[in-house]
């Protein structure tokens, strides 16, 4: 029959190979039993990465393996937490830092996001600004910061506007290419249904953009925190960035890895916000969580 | 009329669809009203590929339409430029605004519950939900209405979107295979519903299906797509309820299964199918 | 931005808007209370690096900026109209640094030992460390005319900061420095490095000053105010001096210093005014000289132009020599 | 046997659900060989909700059963479980290790051209496009081999899905209403295919459709799935070419048909669904 | 009859209200007429808005609204480019730079891809180094330049490490949200295949996810370029990245606004380079543009 000929299989014997069959079995319901005890080698593998690695830092330290200019041991970087909480440095730098770090990325993000959705939506609009907006991307504004001193002041404008100039443009990027991939096929009931501009955004665009809108904030968020380096340049007394400089300027190459691993601290603070906030804004997604 | 009288020009039920499109509108008493579909010369091509050549049809106000042809034919582009999805690529058409779709798959919007894709276009109002859970139970699925689309079943999904369509009430419905994945029994639901709504508020009604019998049982008139062009456009004046093991029925089922076979590529006359095709619908 | 337009406080008192490039000097001013009392108001500003200042200055944000005294050197030969007396936009209204102790240079050229280098002539082929513009630059050109060498007799090793180029040579990774004191205390008190020539070897003056843009200077009512200042300014050296370790614990709080630094940054940071006379003038334009030499800047400005003694007196400005004798 | 018999144990066809599989196996010579699909007291529930509710089920080698049941009954779940593609909640399934599913819905991969879809897993060798030509001529799509996914009809995906399907020689084959898509003429294609396929490798296929006729005229043993438990086993033992015109099958199709209406949750015995459900299969 | 009533008709006139229609009409073959008609405002827009701006911005420096010091008119730039080109910088720069940033870009994006599949398919590997990199990501690595040169020297080796540090995430981070968001079912076809790992990976789940690592790889880009400033205060004697530093330091605001327009431009290349990819490895989607 040229029906099978053809579908690769070979004429011959009617009665087919021995058959290779596997047996699954379950009891009880899920939730219980099998996925408790899975759990605990994850939170394991979750700190046992970072644990070793702190365990092996001390140990290079004692060992003088490293000097102290290269890597400063863990002991003398929670002395350096000593001494800048003493002095009140890091009570001070957190809120002032994280305010200019948020206000920037609440502005910044909010305009990507307005501006990708538009894009996304609008060919005019995305060549009205897209092509200006991907070359003002590319500067560097951590090099920009005496022209921000002109531009803007020396208050605090200059920085939340560096920050801002940090922050537009991951979410930009991402929420415009998320709505660009959205299947032209859930657009076209909006148009079918007729359904309001406004509401097409609200009810289908930006929720199935959303993934991507949240991977484009979540970098944004990691970018507001860089610009604080730049941004703290300019006329500060405290905040994170400031004991940046201020430790780079003196050598303090303990209080450097402190200040880094505050801005680490952030990093999985950010990180858990945007999964939760994933969980929270994503419970439709048929996706996998890769087995 | 018999199955083997397979040209389509010359039985009495067959309307030419050569001639201009007002005069199937001047000498048909079916039509209640204007037309809401009048597609006159209209082609569509996708690069070298002609599906749909120099169509003329017209579809009046309260006119129910089953649009039938084999796979690959064109149904669906019909479809979505009717439903202004798609551009011609020649040709003119006039089309009612308010349209009605079901899509040939689901296209819900994962993002939203199901209540809400039912009433997608409804607005914040408080009323929304209450109709789209109203909506929902005339479909059989009052209890999936805060459900995520990605939990709904095959034919779950294909009746939350034909609850959307019917929801609003258009000049011109169409659907696109909206029975498909449904059992005998909630398919026939879902008909009686479509029956329903179309005898109360007579919209312009383009059913797409492979199901000759369904076509024969819901449509006023069957129209049978093939080479781009409209092969046969079969009257079917017995009135609802229809008796499918009725002569006439069997007869006019005969004769579009002959019209499909005509334009079906992989059938040649000595093909089992085409022996068979009386026992396949 | 306008915040140095301002003009008065709320109480009538002028305001000057001063910036520091960091936030030790304007701490330790208010520790010592000569402002007390002033008829002015002043807000300090922290402002990194010679660039933000002059932005700063040139945008009206700040009254007075602070750099180094070569910074504006280059800012006049990089100028694109020539800078006269009547049109330079911007003036040096004060400078000072310590006396001219060796141990306390603010400005040296170091060697690591291991590098076998003594003398500026053995620096041929070696990695140089150096940082562009300003004193440190300067002290990189005249140690290699000093040495009898150019820059294509050694591997310029260049950088955009101090720290970074402190930095590099604390690692090893150049042989030869020339920049900031400060910043190589460690490896100086470790034995990894030593000094072959300090500042008052290249003869390079080093003061930190304070610049006003020219409009502020006209400005009867801010001129008014700046000569209180500099009045009130000149008692700060003798409470610096006489109190050493309050002094010292402001430098560790404000700069996160260790103690060894707080000492040298004690001592750095003492002094006095210094007056903008012949003699200084004549070492700044031989600085000038250097890096117009060196390449470093395009034309060969005449410095004096930038300079503006008016404050001299209120200042209690005192000349180099005097310093040197003072010691 | 009448339409009016519609209790399910009762009828000698009818195999009772509640005893241990193996009996299916003991006394029914139809099996040809090993069983390839083994449920014992297979159950999955979604929440609170329970899916299926202790599933017995033996499926042998070369056995063709047909899977019918209302929307949202299960029958998608099930596959998805014999496919390894989802755990059940508790029971025990023994399953043929190489299967091939053609899935509900096309699922092909939207990035990979046609016939890539088809020989997904056949590697990089030169041969797999050839294959992969051929396998796509079977189901009559030969010129879409180097189209893009998203260019195809509905009908036009669903056969590149089987044609995939079939591309492999299985030891089970599952098949998720296959034809649902098609045409009656491409449909019988279709179904020669897998029947052709079925004849000469001999795998168990679990074939789910809505279509009862086509249920009684490909598999030796028709399935009802309702209210989480199999509520019909029933075999049909008439030789294949079967004629739908035949007492014999149109008795079966009755009773299939009250089997089904049974478990329809929407249907009440005065439901116009259940007085006609002759006329709408 | 209840089955409309609830749909939300309201029982009444069987007749039903006048219908409002619509006529489209088409003509000849798509691609004609009508098309080319539109596209000459389009590009028109495209150039249009930066035209304008480059207009405005020599009227006000001609009559003098803003001091050279803020904003260097374009003649002057014009002039600073003559500048650099006449002393060599600039040709001098572009290849050294390009080739830093190419370098970093290459590696940092690569070791980015590899480790956002890698923890997009595997639950294990994401629990093993999603944190630490989430961690790792905010860290300014512009603040660490001193560290850097005391951890890679002052070679190319620094540089390019900068560089890789500033592309590795916006790959990484896209990558693993590009596969996580697959559709699970798109999943499943490989596993009933019995595709291997690699072939799943390579016909199935980086095709699929090449949208969200497109721009990834986009974002790194403009990263890596950024990357640059910071790289070249380490003992560099041109560059891109080299020439801003130095300008910034003599004031020289033509100068730091001409390499800002470098930057752009590179921008601009990047952005042409993503959009010729997107089309080639993208034809595929089924996506619309934002009509
Ligand atoms: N975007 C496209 N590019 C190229 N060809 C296309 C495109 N869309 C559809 N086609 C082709 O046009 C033809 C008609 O498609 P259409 O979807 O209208 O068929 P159909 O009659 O609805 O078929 P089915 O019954 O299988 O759904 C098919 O051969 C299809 O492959
Ligand atoms: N992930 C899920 N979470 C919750 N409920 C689910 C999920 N998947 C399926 N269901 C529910 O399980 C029931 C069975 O679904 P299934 O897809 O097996 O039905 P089916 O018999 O294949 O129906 P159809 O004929 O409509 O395809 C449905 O009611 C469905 O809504
Ligand atoms: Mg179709
Ligand atoms: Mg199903």
């Amino acid at each position: 029959m040229t029906a099978l000929e053809t579908l690769g299989a070979p004429a011959g014997v009617p009665v087919a190979a021995p058959t290779t069959t596997h047996t699954y079995e379950r009891a009880g319901v899920p939730g219980s039993g099998t996925t408790r005890v899975r759990r605990v080698p994850q939170l394991l593998l979750r700190v046992l990465a970072p644990l070793a690695l702190i365990g092996l830092w001390q140990l290079s330290d004692t060992l003088d393996w490293v000097s102290p200019q290269v890597l400063p041991g863990p002991m003398a970087i929670l002395d350096a937490y000593r001494e800048l909480w003493a002095v009140g440095d890091l009570q001070a730098a957190l809120p002032i830092s994280l305010q200019r770090a948020g206000t920037g990325l609440l502005v910044g993000g909010t305009a990507g996001l307005v501006l990708g959705v538009v894009a996304g939506l609008s060919v005019t609009a995305e060549r009205f600004y897209d092509a200006p907006l991907q070359m003002l991307r590319t500067i560097p504004f951590i090099a920009l910061v005496p022209l921000f001193v002109v531009w803007f002041g020396i208050g605090e404008t200059s920085k939340v506007a560096l920050i801002i100039g940090a922050s537009i443009f991951p979410v930009y990027l991402n929420t415009y290419h998320g709505i660009r991939g959205i299947d032209r096929k859930l657009l076209e009931v909006g148009r079918t249904f007729d359904m309001s501009r406004w509401e097409t955004i609200r009810l289908v665009v930006v929720p199935l953009a959303m993934p991507g809108i949240l991977v484009g904030w979540r970098y944004a968020a990691g970018a507001a925190l860089l610009g604080l380096v730049a941004a703290e340049q300019i006329n500060s007394q405290a905040g994170i960035g400031y004991i940046l400089n201020t430790a780079n300027q003196f050598q303090r190459t303990d209080i450097i890895l402190a200040g880094i691993l505050v801005y680490a601290a952030l990093g999985l603070v950010v990180d858990v916000v945007m999964r939760t906030l994933e969980h929270v804004l994503l419970p439709w997604r048929a996706t996998h969580d890769g087995r | 009329m018999t199955a083997a009288d397979t040209t389509p020009a010359t039985t009495p039920t067959t309307t030419p669809t050569t001639g201009p499109a007002e005069e199937v509108l001047s000498h048909e008493a079916v039509l209640t009203g204007e037309p809401v579909v009048r597609l006159e010369g209209l082609s569509k091509s996708y690069g070298e590929q002609v599906i749909l050549d120099g169509i003329d049809l017209t579809v009046g106000r309260g006119e129910f339409v089953a649009l039938l042809g084999p796979s690959g034919t064109g149904k669906t582009t019909l479809l979505r430029i009717l439903g202004r999805l798609e551009d011609a690529s020649s040709g003119r058409a006039t089309i009612a605004e308010k349209t009605s779709v079901v899509f040939q798959e689901p296209r819900l919007i994962q993002a939203q519950r199901v209540w809400r894709n039912v009433v997608l276009a409804a607005g914040r109002g408080a009323g929304a939900r209450q109709a789209a859970h109203a909506a929902l139970a005339e479909v059989g699925l009052a209890d999936k209405a805060q459900a995520w689309p990605k939990t709904l079943s095959g034919g779950e999904a294909q009746r939350v979107g034909l609850a959307r369509a019917l929801f609003r009430e258009p000049d011109l419905l169409l659907l696109d295979e909206p029975f498909g994945a449904l059992d005998a029994f909630t398919r026939r639901k879902a008909q009686d519903l479509v029956l329903a709504l179309w005898q109360e508020h007579q919209p312009g009604v383009l059913l797409v299906t492979h199901d000759v019998e369904e076509s024969l049982l819901l449509a006023d008139r069957v129209i049978v797509l093939g080479g781009g062009h409209i092969q046969a456009d079969i009257r079917v004046t017995t009135p609802r309820p229809r008796d499918t093991t009725s002569p006439e029925f069997n007869a006019t089922k005969r004769e579009v299964l002959a019209h499909l076979s005509q334009v079906s590529p992989h059938v040649s006359p000595d093909h089992p199918a085409h022996r068979d095709y009386g026992k396949i619908s | 931005g306008g915040d140095a337009d301002a003009g008065s406080g709320s109480d009538g008192a002028t305001k000057l808007t001063i910036s520091y490039q960091d936030t030790a000097f304007p701490a330790l001013i208010e520790a010592s209370g000569v402002l007390d009392g002033a008829d002015l108001d002043v807000e300090w500003v922290n402002l990194t690096g010679p660039a933000a200042n002059l932005q700063a200055l040139y945008s009206k944000a700040i009254d007075l900026g602070h750099m180094g005294d070569t910074s504006l050197t280059i800012e006049q030969a990089n100028s694109k109209t020539d800078w006269t007396a009547d049109n330079a936009p911007l003036e040096i209204v004060a400078g000072w640094r310590n006396g001219n102790d060796p141990e306390f240079s603010p400005l040296v050229t170091a060697v690591r030992t291991d590098s076998g280098i003594t003398e500026v002539a053995d620096a041929k082929g070696k990695k140089w460390g150096f940082n562009f513009g300003g004193y440190n630059h300067a002290q990189y050109l005249v140690s290699l005319v000093q040495g009898g060498l150019t820059e294509d007799d050694i591997e310029p090793t260049q950088f955009a900061d101090g720290a970074t180029s402190a930095a590099a040579f604390n690692a090893g990774e150049v042989d030869i420095y020339s920049g900031g004191h400060g910043p190589i205390l460690g490896a100086l008190a470790s034995g990894d490095a030593e000094i072959i020539l300090d500042d008052s070897q290249t003869a390079i003056p080093a003061l930190n000053v304070w610049t006003a843009r020219k409009d502020v200077l006209d400005d009867e009512e801010k001129d008014a105010a700046l000569e209180e200042f500099f009045e009130r300014m000149s008692g700060y050296w003798a409470w610096h001096d006489e109190n050493p370790e309050e002094v010292k614990k402001i430098l560790v709080e404000q700069l996160k210093v260790d103690d060894a630094r707080a000492d040298f940054e004690y001592e750095v940071r003492r002094g006095a005014f210094r007056a903008f006379d012949d003699g200084l003038l004549a070492e700044e334009q031989a600085v000038a000289q250097a890096l117009f030499d060196g390449k470093a800047i395009p034309k060969l400005p005449e410095v004096g132009i930038g300079f503006d003694p008016r404050y001299n007196e209120v200042q209690g400005a005192i000349s180099s020599a005097d310093a040197q004798a003072a010691q």
